[in-house]
């Protein structure tokens, strides 16, 4: 297997989708001759021509308007929203149709539309390219909210997500783009199922979920703590929606801690949704408080260095929490 | 019926300009007067506290139906609005349906009684299923008619909505796709001067929504919604352009809204006496009802027989309805996703 | 005091504060003329004059952007969007900006606006016209969300919202509207503080904490497991975000047991944060599990009565999760 | 500089039909050679590693300086978009100012280096705060320009966008409302042709935004954005309009792009040599350096001269702000919510 960043996981998916089954197309801001502002979808446009890789006018709810109209005449639309940030006006669209579109209609319409977005910040983005949207989606009965952490996670579940019958959000963290490498299975059929979490580390001290780039900070801070002892197991959930709830509560049955990690603001961020679940059917595991590391509560991360970096949560107030819990 | 035809010597009638046969205006004429009927029974059934919601297309009948009779069902596709009663009745929407989706039944073809009545949508006839937000739905419409576009098909895409709604930023996005494209589209206003209670001047600065076709590069009409062969005359023209890769059309029907916005309304409270008196005098079932008799291509008796045809089957459908079985509570989480393994 | 209606209480607030400043306007679809769907906003057109209560266009986010805009130049403008489900299209306006301006001009712009919205279902409004929406913004650092559940708190929290010099969403349940009656103070100066929770009954076997319409079910539970011996303390937030964390974790030190409740999607929805809240700074005081009873999670509530039932968290199922807490 | 005038004789310049003196059209055309000298060195600053993001107006300096010239700074209103740096130093925003929001400087007046640069926003300018999110802007002046109106306040508001943005929903919500309640408003399309790779002709159908306003019941036109006076021309009319009371303007001004999108785009990927250099011929400021110097309003040494001085004037930015504060980390979470008691 070739070693690969994660957005040639993404590239790869897309590619590999569109050359099996014509009725796959990508339609998003600047995906056609530019090959999108991540480059997500380069050369595309050149191998499957200007209308299955298509240039839309600046408009994000026609975006996903249009998705769901061409997937509901036999299309299979990946729709690109250029920055997470930017998906907002698209949010009726999104979770007044798409997600509905089934249950509304007793299942005789559906709606197998994927909507990829790059999220997150840490990448000098500011207040408008920097923000986390999942915890809005993955309230949303009707979605699946999916996040890869890494390159073959990218492109399996992606692969996975295009298959899908139902309409997937796809975050990508901006940052895991360039700096995530790994390798990345060659197979065309190499997917990854949705809703099931990937224990990234073995542990019993504590259970760290997390998911994008935030996984990866939980590593690192899992490393620092294993000097002094503390075995944090590192839970990285994948989906948000469909949620691996046996995941969490048999690691949880295993080391009665938990630590929750997100770069989305604190309140109502979904990690908050893992507390309770974690609060209700573990509660009895339980030997220690849940805690949360996350972004503080302000709108969102500012573009200077200094208030970016200290938004951030990093893999030193993760270790931070580590400690505290394992000592409680 | 077509025995009964007795056109006056010498003229050339509207119905014959457009190349129309009797059987096919009068064919029209009886899914309007069907409509009317279903409509008006389901404000009864209201009011008896049997239905707890009804919203209506009383006025709007011959844009409807001419919109509905340039459509190939089940080939076209047609994306409507909650005024649609006779656009989908036209479409091959049965009375029995309708009601199914009055009562809330369980057999509600359009969502097995979990959406508010009116909320169309039938696979079969390629009526897509549609939601409460203003709207969304011409998004939907154009991204239909993209994928007709580019998967090389044959079809024609209607999607309708109310001037109102022609304010939304949705209906700008998809009315720009759609030109950007030149897609086999076509949008058709029901401008019935309110949306709910707030009307046309203070909804937009001219006088039709169809004046903004040349600002995206699109072809535009206004016209006499009333006037189901002037509508259909339109109709045709924006279809064929459709089919003949001319691109989309905008049409602004001028319509009259017999009714209050819904059952949850009550238009005098915003409408003078004297204004709702000169509206319902633009009943449109009833001109073409006059155009029929004048042209000899109805007679009193045979339209009594047709209105006693169409009672007798709204209250067929009603009954039925009625009799239907409610959705079964342990359905409420069905369908949320597709079935595992479906 | 006269007994009032909830609706009654939100009219006379706004009326009370137009009368007390000619900056506060109201805006919206059918404001006007109609007084509102509701009528929340009746005879004040008449009163105040069509400039100052506008029947807006049809749609959303223009009504909170031009909101958005009249603040800026020294009006305060209150709102109305129709139906709670039909905020959606103004996402962006409200989450993108008025949350944002405060913060991204560092101070010097500010957004003194009042979004109002009817939320919640019961009133056989079908898919569209029943959704409970507070979780997407109580997420968001910038807004205040207020629900009131009483006709006194309608009153007194939508002055106090109008006064406020940040953007507040105030939601009201439409099945509170006439059901729920009480006591109004006349006086103009009837605020009630942004923030701050009620405890609507004092108990000592299990916290219970609700909003809107919950609020009633739950006091309604209450009376029926008293009879059994069991004492719920059941809290009314008012306010999501601030929220008056200070109550919460008292009553639960007290009680030991929380129960929360409401009506919005279970997964994801605002409870899942003060379930976080309790499971971490209150996780010492617990003597069981963090149950909650919230709304399934399908895309919303049907239109049919035996599925719209089947939705709601009514007092029987609450009852029997307090029995369930209460015996743990 | 007016002794420097040498009017040919017996004919009558633009700027003369305009009403306009020697020093009003050089004062234009000096904001236009510092906005074009402050955007060159912040992509030096960029290149350096100095300055992460950059994102500038480099072609549209005519059009907007033009704009800015019919408004009253502190009591009309400029509600921008990020192309706008000579808009936003004709209005009064200082050369230090921006240097600060490029450098991301606590003391940056816009935003306290929270935003990235060209996000603009003074207060005592009455340049109102933006945001990234395309269009959102437009509905805010439509509202500010309510509240003039309502206020009874002689207000003009200006705001501007890429014709990218005018697909947006916003941006139609917003011009309806402006033309159904005549608002005091000018919406200024800055069309450079590219919405970052995405060509005119994928973003519309038609030549130019403007070509809409009628269909909001509002006027319109489209001019030449490389032609200072020519903008000027329009935009005093637009602006008599809504001082009077005649309602909103809907300007399109064509105008080049002559750096690629931002610092993170690179347009030789989508623009071809051949295209990039009949485009960078479209340059107002050498256009208007021509007229000057034949009007004889400007002399070569003059004009080398105030290069001179606005370079100084550069320089001094630069270094100044280079030297400011950073944000402190402590304030991250201040101006959340208003200060408590304040
Ligand atoms: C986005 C959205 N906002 C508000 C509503 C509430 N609403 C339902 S119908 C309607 C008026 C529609 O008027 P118009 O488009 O003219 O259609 P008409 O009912 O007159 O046929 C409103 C405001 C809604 N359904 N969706
Ligand atoms: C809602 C939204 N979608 C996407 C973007 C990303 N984006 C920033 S600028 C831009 C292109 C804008 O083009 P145009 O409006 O023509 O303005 P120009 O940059 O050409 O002056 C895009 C797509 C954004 N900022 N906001
Ligand atoms: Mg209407
Ligand atoms: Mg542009």
């Amino acid at each position: 297997m070739a070693v690969k960043t994660l957005i040639e996981g993404v590239r790869e998916a897309l590619d590999e989708e569109m050359a099996r089954d014509e009725r796959v197309w990508v339609l998003g801001e600047d995906v056609g001759r530019k090959g999108g502002v991540f480059l997500a979808t380069e050369g595309l446009q050149e191998k499957y021509g200007p209308s299955r890789v298509l240039d839309t006018p600046l408009a994000e709810s026609c975006i996903v308007g249009v998705a769901i109209g061409s997937a509901l005449n036999g299309m299979i639309p990946v729709a690109e929203i250029q920055f997470a940030d930017f998906i907002h006006p698209a949010f009726d669209q999104i979770v007044s149709e798409a997600a509905r579109i089934r249950y509304r209609s007793n299942g005789s319409f559906s709606c197998p539309i994927v909507v990829r977005a790059p999220f997150g910040g840490g990448v000098h983005g500011g207040l408008y390219h920097s923000q986390s949207v999942e915890a809005f989606y993955a309230h949303v009965p009707g979605l699946k909210v999916v996040i890869p952490s890494t390159p073959a996670d990218a492109k399996g579940l992606l692969k996975a997500a295009i298959r899908d019958p139902d309409p997937v959000m796809f975050f990508e963290h901006k940052k895991t783009y360039r700096l995530v490498r790994g390798e990345v299975p060659e197979d065309g059929d190499h997917l990854v199922p949705l809703g099931r979490a990937a224990i990234r580390r073995q542990g019993t001290s504590l259970t760290c979920i997390a998911w994008g780039l935030m996984t990866h900070h939980c590593l690192e801070a899992a490393d620092q703590v294993a000097a002094e002892g503390i075995e944090a197991e590192v839970i990285d959930l994948r989906s948000l929606r469909p949620l691996d709830r046996d995941a969490i509560l048999d690691s949880v049955r295993k080391t009665a801690r938990a630590l929750i990690v997100y770069e989305d603001n604190l309140t109502g961020g979904f990690g908050a949704e893992v507390a309770a679940l974690i609060a209700s059917d573990g509660f009895e595991y339980l030997d220690a408080p849940i805690l949360r590391v996350a972004g503080p509560d302000v709108p969102a991360m500012p573009f200077n260095k200094p208030q970016e970096d200290a938004f951030m949560p990093g893999p030193d107030k993760i270790a931070a929490a580590m400690r505290k819990l394992a000592a409680y | 019926m077509s025995e009964e035809v007795k056109a006056p010597a010498g003229t050339r009638m509207a119905h014959e300009e457009l190349g129309l046969d009797p059987d096919a205006v009068l064919t029209m004429y009886r899914r309007m007067v069907l409509a009317r009927a279903l409509d008006r029974r389901m404000w009864v059934l209201n009011r008896q506290g049997r239905a707890p919601f009804v919203i209506s297309g009383q006025g709007h009948e011959a844009a409807q139906v001419a919109a509905a009779a340039v459509l190939r069902p089940g080939v076209d596709w047609a994306v409507p609005y909650y005024r649609d009663l006779a656009l989908c009745l036209a479409l091959g929407m049965t009375a029995r349906e309708f009601m199914l989706s009055v009562f809330a039944r369980a057999e509600d073809p359009t969502s097995g009684g979990r959406q508010m009545p009116s909320h169309f949508g039938l696979a079969r006839a390629r009526i897509v299923t549609t939601s409460s937000p203003v709207a969304t739905q011409v998004v939907h419409a154009a991204g239909i008619a993209y994928a007709a576009k580019v998967r090389g098909l044959d079809e024609v895409v209607l999607t309708t909505i109310g001037e109102g709604g022609t304010s939304k930023g949705d209906w700008h996005e998809a009315m720009n796709f759609a030109a950007v494209h030149r897609l086999p589209l076509i949008c058709l206003v029901e401008d019935n001067d309110y949306a709910i209670s707030v009307p046309h001047r203070l909804q937009m600065g001219v006088d039709s929504a169809a004046e903004r076709a040349s600002g995206y590069g699109m072809a535009g009409t206004t016209v006499d919604g009333g006037d189901l062969l002037a509508v259909l005359k339109v109709m045709r023209t924006a279809v064929e352009r459709a089919r003949s890769g001319g691109g989309p059309t905008l049409v602004c029907a001028k319509v009259a809204r017999f009714t209050s916005h819904s059952s949850d309304d009550d238009q005098r409270r915003y409408r003078s006496q004297e204004e709702l008196e000169t509206m319902l005098r633009r009943d449109p079932i009833e001109r073409l009802r006059g155009y029929l008799l004048e042209a000899g291509l109805l007679t009193e008796e045979a339209d009594d027989r047709l209105l006693q045809e169409c009672t007798a089957e709204v209250d067929e459908a009603v009954q039925s309805a009625q009799e239907a079985p409610a959705p079964d509570p342990a359905d409420l989480e069905r369908h949320v996703y597709a079935a595992e393994g479906a």
